[in-house]
């Protein structure tokens, strides 16, 4: 319907006018010496070229190929994580959750954009925005059909709603076929999106 | 608050719409507005709760149209001007017009790494031992908060089974409000899908919160 | 369905603001705005529910910042296209082009004072009798339903008293989706607001609803 | 905060962009013959001039007169307003409400617009509005201020929300100092805000 003018999503892009607003608010920080701008391009660089969904697939692929490990990261995953050296900002406390024949793990944070930071970097644009919030809670089934993931029905759904200052990792299933990969090759097979619960490991084939 | 944050069971808000190939920032100006907030709570003049307030506690319709970097950005400017750093005038002239307090430490570039790695714990020692114990059946709280909290609305008054105890943490409840970090115990509390939604929610929903001691009664 | 319509309690929309002296219409168009839906609802091709539905779904920046004659407009154009009197191109061109099927029937001026006088009147027989009776305590039932519905979510899974029992009464969950009236008895039922709110509730604040049977079971 | 851009509030006015939709509208219709744009002005014409609040005044007016009326409109609003030819849309099924001593009550529609057109005409924008009714029923004392009513701490609130077809008309205690006022002077210090609950009466001195 045309005329039924619903609410245009908003993106982002180059012509926003929040552009002028945060450039002024960074002069006037920069002027009185309460920020070094030199300390955001540090912090920008991090979080483009340091810490991201590559710090997951490298814990993941290592609880897949070692279940020494596996048990530690259930029962510790601040510590494992942290003998990856992947700590700090948003993954101080740590919970890894596994997916199993049985269950299926989705995270998300219903009031506001919690995200695991330390092992998947900056959360997507969508994690952050209202319809998944909204609906991950009530309809995992119907957003993981959107992610084109189809669960069998009979499949559990555990969604965890980060509501205080744990973080989650989904660890997805070992896709078969990928017997003897190195924890490198097994890295490629994990995508962010799995580490969320919004898609699973990808198969061999497709990696 | 019962505010446009939080959504959790809302309707009406359309698909997830996930971007193919999304890159970390959509725009240079959300690279400036990351950093600036990484900075500025840097300054150590306010937590992260009061800062997670500070952003949910707008008009639904600002909230909803709003890009979340959008959201830091307001937030950081009510923070600001809240804390005395920033004042109307220089928000006006977008310049240095007025002072400004000397903040506890500025965030230099050198330090950066060694910052982002350690993150701000949140965990903290209560003097109490832990009420409840996994296994434990339990009932979440009904209140209607005009501040900041955690517990979301769709888990309120809501029967629930303690899944594990966590650890101490600082209740944002208060801290969010210069009232003091009193930690309390942390419980990851599981509901089965039809507590929360109803008879007709998918059978084989379970949904957790990780819920602080007080929002929590023996059930 | 859990849409932004569903208001009560919601925090953060600003103060109520009444206008001094304020005129029937504020605009011309508010006029045709009423007469075209009274006009168009005369025609008879749906009821009052789907019309209720047809406003209220909506995204929740749409529905929050548009004025409530504007939600009754863009609810008529829904209606009127869903129903087949109005294509798209007619509204692209602001004219007729298409045909439309022939209304039940058109209301003529001449008619409009028995008309209003008149109104809708929704009671219908039931066929059991009542299952409550005053003074019954209750609890409302917890759903969650895609469609429409008149239990408001914070009177979901909520204890109160059977204060009235009403008549019977179009169930509007069916109605608005063409599944039929399946009357139902509806009884006037009180809460405790400390039972609705919390405990930090204003102790003397009683609400209540106008509740169909099927929202109820016995506590 | 100049910079804390909330929400700018919508007001109707002569230059709104709906000006030109709702004509549209209006031509398509006329021209296919569904409607008949005279009836448009009959209705308009009824509510500005026929059906508001001085059908309401009058009924508690005469409620305020006449103990047996009164007792009847309590048990039976309907019949007892349709008596005095008040009748019809959105005033089908009519129920009286009264304040006394103990108890002020207030009627709200949290989910819509729900309001007693019969007696009290078209609603006012607010009522109608996202504030009043999200709070009318969590916090009615703030809102009765903002009214410039402040109840006694002791008086008991109820809120009626009109989440079905009955229709509240709200009796507002009878002020004293009026002993002996025909119910035409009577009527003259109902306010439509009393009969929704957002006023009180009119104190004789002040009508």
């Amino acid at each position: 319907m045309p005329h039924d003018h619903d609410h245009d999503h908003h993106h982002d892009n180059d012509l926003d006018p929040m552009d002028a607003r945060v450039r002024a608010l960074e002069t006037i920080l920069t002027q009185k010496g309460l920020i070094d701008p030199a300390a955001i391009d540090a912090i920008v660089d991090t979080y483009e070229t340091k810490v991201g969904p590559r710090n997951g697939a490298r814990v993941v692929a290592r609880a897949w190929s070692d279940p020494d490990y596996a048990e530690w990261l259930k029962r510790d995953a601040t510590a494992a994580i942290e003998s990856m050296s992947y700590t700090g900002r948003q993954g101080e406390h740590m919970q890894a959750v596994f997916n199993s024949d049985d269950t299926h793990n989705l995270v998300v944070c219903t009031l506001c954009s919690c995200y695991p930071w330390s092992v998947l970097g900056l959360p997507p644009v969508w994690y952050k925005a209202p319809p998944y919030r909204s609906r991950a809670v009530i309809d995992p089934r119907g957003v993981l059909e959107e992610f084109g993931v189809k669960l069998p029905t009979e499949k559990k759904i555990r969604v965890w709603d980060s509501t205080a200052e744990l973080r989650y990792l989904v660890v997805p299933q070992r896709p078969a076929g990928a017997e003897g990969w190195s924890e490198d090759k097994l890295a490629g097979l994990v995508t962010r999106d799995s580490m969320i619960g919004t898609g699973l490991a990808l198969e061999p084939g497709a990696a | 608050m019962n505010g446009p944050h939080d959504l959790g069971g809302q309707m009406g808000l359309g698909p997830v719409a996930p971007e193919q190939h999304e890159p970390v920032f959509h725009a240079d100006w959300e690279k400036r507005a990351l950093g600036l907030t990484l900075c500025a709570g840097a300054m150590g003049s306010w937590n992260i709760d009061e800062s997670r307030h500070a952003r949910e506690n707008r008009h639904p319709v600002d909230y909803l149209s709003s890009s979340y970097y959008e959201i830091w950005i307001k937030g950081l400017e009510r923070l600001l001007t809240r804390h005395g750093f920033v004042s109307e005038r220089d928000l006006a002239e977008g310049r240095a017009v007025d002072g400004a307090p000397q903040p506890k430490r500025v965030l230099k570039a050198a330090d950066v790494p060694a910052v982002l790695a350690s993150g701000g714990p949140c965990d903290r020692p209560v003097a109490t031992s832990a009420r409840f114990r996994a296994g434990d059946r339990i009932v979440t709280r009904n209140f209607s908060p005009t501040g900041h909290t955690r517990l979301p609305r769709y888990a309120r008054g809501k029967h629930g089974v303690i899944e594990a105890v966590r650890e101490g943490f600082v209740f944002p409840d208060s801290n969010a409000h210069g009232q003091g970090e009193n930690p309390q115990w942390v419980y990851t509390v599981v509901f089965d899908g039809r507590q929360i939604w109803g008879d007709d929610a998918d059978p084989t929903l379970t949904v957790s919160i990780d819920a602080w001691e007080s929002y929590l009664e023996p059930a």
